[in-house]
């Protein structure tokens, strides 16, 4: 019997050996990295696409690590918790604290800084709070810079189990009993009746084509890579065309104050450096571009369009401006991404309303802040205009916008522009007396119904929508009440 | 391992039968799947178990074609029964058989007839000289003489591919194609109610 | 017996180069256009994921289709194999040439739509679902325009054997014979492995569509079953339209080799510069275009071989 | 040379593909995965139905004029192995066939059958 057990532990030290050699290979793969970003936390858990360390994936079955990043919100907590549970194990979460704020228990003192840096220790203490509620198993990185290393040490454990994979926040309920009621044992009146493994089937809608055919409910978001961050959208997909869609709540309101940080926010209240202004719409731009090529597939291009972004500093432009002529130059050359988005989530100029910035201008409405502004016309600034208002037209305006940007930043030199309570952001147009909101979002339903799926990513893709700026718009506007 | 009757008879035989019982088996599977994309896809089973019994007979241009449109068609039948089944899934369970007192006379007596051709028929014996001539020998079958078998066939799915489209599509330069149209009720001396004229249709 | 042995092996060694090949050639390009700098990450990024994806649980959604969900994947492999099998590799490395090779292929080939579309079926969930009924499209689309390239390739041979239409090549390749027919193989080749312009099943837009709901060893599966049919699909279009083993100084295989790392080139290249395409524009492109374009190749194809002769 | 070993061998590696992956996945039994872990990714909100459903194919139309399309292939291949030895005759029936079919194309495309419906 000795000899049997000393064999076994034997046979056991193998296997140990090695399910360690192979975890050292597998260790030394990029990290599968499912982000989700909160308040705050969209520019971090882009940027993770720059790290050759890190491979952010579009679900998060195939995840190890996720990030999430920000501050999450009650609206947002539920949906990550169940992202959470879906990824497969061995899985990890990592916390990235925005803003860099204290850990809660260094003595903060509010009352020596400013009311942003207040929001943002309270922001910090409430995802703290979360963490420990929640994920009390999950790592927690202050510093944006911290997210790569933390990642490889969390994924490095995970392969080599040193560290134990994180269990399910939820319980694990098992689905309501719904057997034996009809003759064939299913589960209520008719083939369709009852509820299999504890959820209905669909049911039958009215489709376009006159054909009556089961219509899906959902409700898609917040975290869907291919969306923005945050978005919810109430669908119903017939096949594979959006049938019905709805806008659901901003999950961000009432989380997001003014942000001292962006220099549009203060530029409301005085005057701010042309350069800074049009380098930060530039970057905004190049942003999106980048999100937009990833929806398309094109991770590397959108890899590239990114680094152009995080890049671009006052110093560097004129090298900025060249490497993206010569981008531009091969997008605007590309067929297939003509054909991919020519004719997609085209826009009436009598649906435009309330919505400014590139989109109307992108849809022949030439509305722009800057038109009205003495020091940007003095540049000779002039709005570029684009008639079709679809989505290809919507990538040409960004591009051009981003490459007029960084034109306006050289010839800037230390003029200033603001202060009037109306500023041009990468968006549109905020303007403090008349309370209105910009309505972008409010578009995206019309312009995705009835479209196959595809086409509507496609469109939300190009409206470039922030939810978190929405909010905060809202309250800047309620303050200004 | 040239497989052929001529040349491995035992080889040929065992893997005949597997081929023949496993082509059975996938068929009888069709009517056991409770989701029509399982149905639609062992009945392709059942097809490459066919396949493969054709190219044992050196039949090899039309085992592979078999297996080629197959594939195709069985797909295209799973979409468009999940399209129109109710519970296409088969996530209820259910009873895919109608009829059965007829259907079971009907595929016992159609399995007979054709056992009694297989058994008692007269098949010619000739030993396939140069199995790669088949598919030669199938075209000038086919082109042949007369341009006849070719033209017939083109001209009929000429007339399939204008009918189908005339019945299916929605739109057309005509018009919708449901235009006028009266649906069937969903219960017998029902009121039709037509496709958009209401939401709720709970009546079944 | 030692031929059928050889030929396994050859085989076996070819697809395991090729997906290799494949990883490390996507991950080259992908940093070459991302603007990182070239380093030997390359070579051991695939490897390195697969083991990594072999210690990862598979999942399972609510109520999926369990056994059709594993099948997927070990047919798609299997069917890349397949198709490999029917293009000799060398003169004397014909393992399932056959008189009927490109109709063996192509129904390998028909088959791939089975493998995705069970793939993004058996799951039970939206994105995968529309994933697969969207490559049921595409596939439908490219399937006419992939069969009668490969018969116009057929015609100066006077037989559907691979090997014949190699050796038919002697004198001067298809691609110059037969203009039309290289540059409408590589888009149909692109929809087959759904690769670059053609990812429609497993797109961005459906959060990874047939693999969204898919990890561990399945998922590793999957894309190594779908490196697998690219490979195949790319020494088929070396064979047919670029003369296979046919080449002076070096042995056939190495031209093989050569002429399919061509070809994987272009079509991983493509992967990262071209937009996925719309699958509704697609579907009308491939019949208006690409199938009257390649009957058109049927023609002058039958027209340049009656001259030939 | 060997069509039916060939085909053979996509079953024997179809199986053992799928015997790997079982063992290499055995090491968590697939029902001991928990029930929040099986819900179907949504980004984050819960399905309210099953994602099985009558789904609308909106390219039926397509799929029909496939079905007639793929018939035309049993011809095509025989035809183009005897096509150099018949010569002529059989340049100008390939010909009339072709044009047959491109009509029935032209058609589907006019009548709007190749876009969703």
């Amino acid at each position: 019997m000795g000899v049997t057990s000393h064999r076994g532990a034997g046979r056991g030290a193998v296997r140990d050996e090695l399910r360690r050699a192979v975890g050292k290979i597998a260790a030394g793969s990029a990290v599968p990295v499912f982000p989700m970003a909160g308040v705050g936390g969209r520019d971090a858990a882009r940027r993770i696409r720059l790290s050759r360390r890190l491979e952010v994936v579009s679900s998060p079955r195939a995840a190890n690590v996720l990030l999430i990043a920000g501050e999450i919100t009650p609206r947002l907590l539920r949906p990550a918790i169940r992202i959470h549970d879906q990824a497969s194990p061995p899985r990890a979460t990592l916390f990235l604290i925005a803003g860099g704020a204290p850990e809660p228990d260094v003595p903060s003192k509010p009352e020596a800084g400013s009311n942003t840096e207040v929001a943002a220790v309270e922001s910090a203490l409430r995802t703290h709070a979360i963490r420990d509620r929640f994920f009390p198993f999950a790592g927690l990185v202050h510093q944006e810079s911290e997210v790569e290393a933390a990642s490889r040490a969390l994924h490095r454990d995970l392969v080599l189990a040193e560290r134990a994979t994180e269990p399910a926040i939820q319980p694990d309920r098992p689905p309501l009993p719904w057997r034996g009621r009809g003759p064939y044992g299913h589960g209520g009146k008719g083939m369709t009746g009852g509820a299999p493994y504890g959820r209905p089937l669909p049911e039958r809608g009215n489709d376009r084509d006159g054909l009556q055919l089961d219509r899906l409910p959902l409700r898609i978001g917040p975290f869907f890579p291919p969306l923005v961050p945050g978005l919810l959208l109430d669908v119903e997909l017939h096949g594979d065309v959006v049938q019905a869609a709805e806008l659901g709540p901003n999950p961000f309101s009432g989380y997001v104050g003014a942000s001292a940080t962006c220099p549009f926010m203060r530029a409301l209240a005085s005057p701010v450096r042309i350069a800074d202004l049009e380098l930060s719409r530039a970057r905004s731009h190049l942003r999106w571009l980048s999100d937009a090529l990833h929806a398309l597939d094109l991770s590397a291009l959108s890899i590239r369009a990114l680094a152009l972004a995080e890049r671009l500093e006052a110093d560097n432009v004129p090298l900025i401006s060249a490497e993206l002529a010569r981008f531009s130059r091969r997008l605007e050359r590309s067929r297939t991404l003509t054909w991919a988005t020519r004719g997609v989530g085209h826009i009436r100029v009598d649906q435009v309303g309330d919505t400014h910035g590139p989109v109307a201008r992108a849809t022949g409405v030439e509305a722009d802040a800057r038109c009205d502004d003495i020091e940007y016309l003095a540049l000779g600034f002039r709005p570029i205009v684009h008639d079709d208002g679809d989505a290809w037209a919507r990538w040409r305006q960004r591009i051009g916008e981003a490459r007029q940007s960084l034109r306006l930043v050289t010839q800037a030199g230390d003029r200033r522009s603001g202060g009037a309570g109306i500023v041009e952001d990468p968006r549109g147009m905020i303007r403090l007396q008349t309370h209105t909101l910009d309505s972008t979002s409010q578009l995206l339903p019309e312009l995705v119904t009835g479209r196959e799926w595809g086409d509507a990513v496609l469109a939300a893709v190009s409206l470039d929508l922030d939810l978190e700026r929405d909010a905060r718009l809202t309250s800047v506007i309620e303050e200004g009440r | 391992m040239t497989i052929g009757t001529d040349h491995a008879p035992l080889f040929a035989d065992v893997l005949f039968w597997m081929l023949a019982v496993g082509s059975v088996l996938a068929g009888w599977r069709v009517f056991r799947a409770d989701s029509m994309v399982r149905a639609a896809y062992w009945l392709l089973a059942s097809f490459a178990g066919t396949a493969g019994i054709l190219l044992l007979l050196h039949a090899r241009f039309l085992g592979l074609i078999l297996l080629l449109m197959m594939a195709g068609e069985m797909t295209i039948m799973a979409a468009f029964m999940v399209m129109f089944m109710m519970n296409p899934a088969g996530l209820n369970p259910m009873n895919m058989v109608h009829q059965h007192r007829t259907a079971i006379i009907a595929g016992v007596g159609a399995f007979l007839g054709l056992a009694a051709v297989g058994v008692f028929g007269e098949f010619p014996a000739r030993p396939l000289l140069d199995a790669s001539q088949v598919t030669a020998d199938l075209g000038v079958e086919l082109l042949g003489d007369s341009m006849m078998v070719f033209e017939t066939a083109g001209v009929a799915l000429l007339a399939t591919m204008i009918g189908s489209i005339a019945l299916a599509a929605h739109r057309g330069r005509f018009g919708p194609a449901d235009e006028g149209s009266e649906p069937p009720a969903l219960v017998p001396e029902a009121e039709t109610v037509r496709p958009g004229d209401s939401r709720d249709e709970e009546q079944s | 017996m030692t031929d059928v042995a050889a030929g396994v092996l050859a085989l076996g060694v070819a697809l395991f180069l090729g997906v290799y090949l494949v990883s490390v050639l996507d991950r080259f390009v992908s940093d070459l256009v991302a603007g990182h700098g070239l380093t030997a990450n390359v070579f051991w990024a695939g490897p390195r994921r697969a083991v990594l994806l072999l210690l990862q649980q598979p999942s399972r959604t609510e109520r999926p289709d369990a056994e059709a969900w594993a099948f997927a994947p070990a047919l798609l492999g299997a069917l890349g194999a397949l198709g490999l099998a029917t293009i000799p590799l060398a003169p004397e490395l014909p393992l399932a040439d056959n008189a009927d090779g490109i109709v063996l292929f192509g129904a390998a080939m028909a088959l791939v739509m089975v493998a995705v579309f069970l793939h993004g079926w058996s799951a039970n969930s939206v994105f995968p679902l529309i994933g697969a009924y969207r490559f049921v499209a595409l596939a439908l689309s490219y399937e006419m325009p992939l069969a009668l390239v490969l018969i116009s390739a057929a015609l100066p041979a006077e037989s559907l054997s691979v090997g014949e239409i190699i050796r038919s090549q002697t004198d001067v390749w298809n691609v110059i014979r037969q203009p039309l027919g290289l540059p409408i193989y590589m888009v149909t080749v692109a929809g087959l492995a759904f690769w670059g312009p053609l990812r429609l099943p497993d797109a961005a837009d459906l959060s990874g569509g047939t693999r969204a709901e898919v990890s561990g060893p399945a998922l590793a599966a999957w894309e190594v079953g779908r490196s697998m049919v690219l490979v195949a699909a790319a020494a088929m279009g070396a064979a047919a339209f670029l003369g296979g083993w046919l080449g002076p100084w070096l042995p056939g295989v190495v031209w093989m080799g050569l002429k399919t790392l061509v070809l994987l080139v272009l079509i991983v290249w493509s992967g990262h510069h071209l937009a996925r395409v719309r699958t509704e524009r697609f579907v009308v492109v491939a019949w208006v275009v690409l199938i009257p374009l390649a009957l058109i190749d049927v023609f002058l194809s039958g027209w340049l071989a009656l001259a030939a002769r | 040379m060997i069509t039916a070993g060939a085909l053979l061998m996509v079953v024997g590696t179809t199986t053992i593909a799928l015997l790997v992956l079982r063992w290499v996945g055995g090491a968590v039994r697939r029902e001991t995965i928990p029930e929040p872990q099986r819900l179907p990714f949504l980004g984050g909100n819960p399905p309210t139905t099953h994602a099985w459903s009558r789904y609308h194919i909106r390219y039926y139309a397509m799929a029909l004029l496939f079905l007639a399309f793929d018939m035309e292939m049993v011809f095509m291949y025989p035809w183009a192995v005897v096509f150099v030895r018949e010569g002529t005759v059989a340049l100008v029936e390939m010909l009339m066939f072709i044009v047959i079919l491109l009509l029935g194309i032209l058609y589907a495309w006019r009548e709007g059958a190749l876009e969703w419906a």
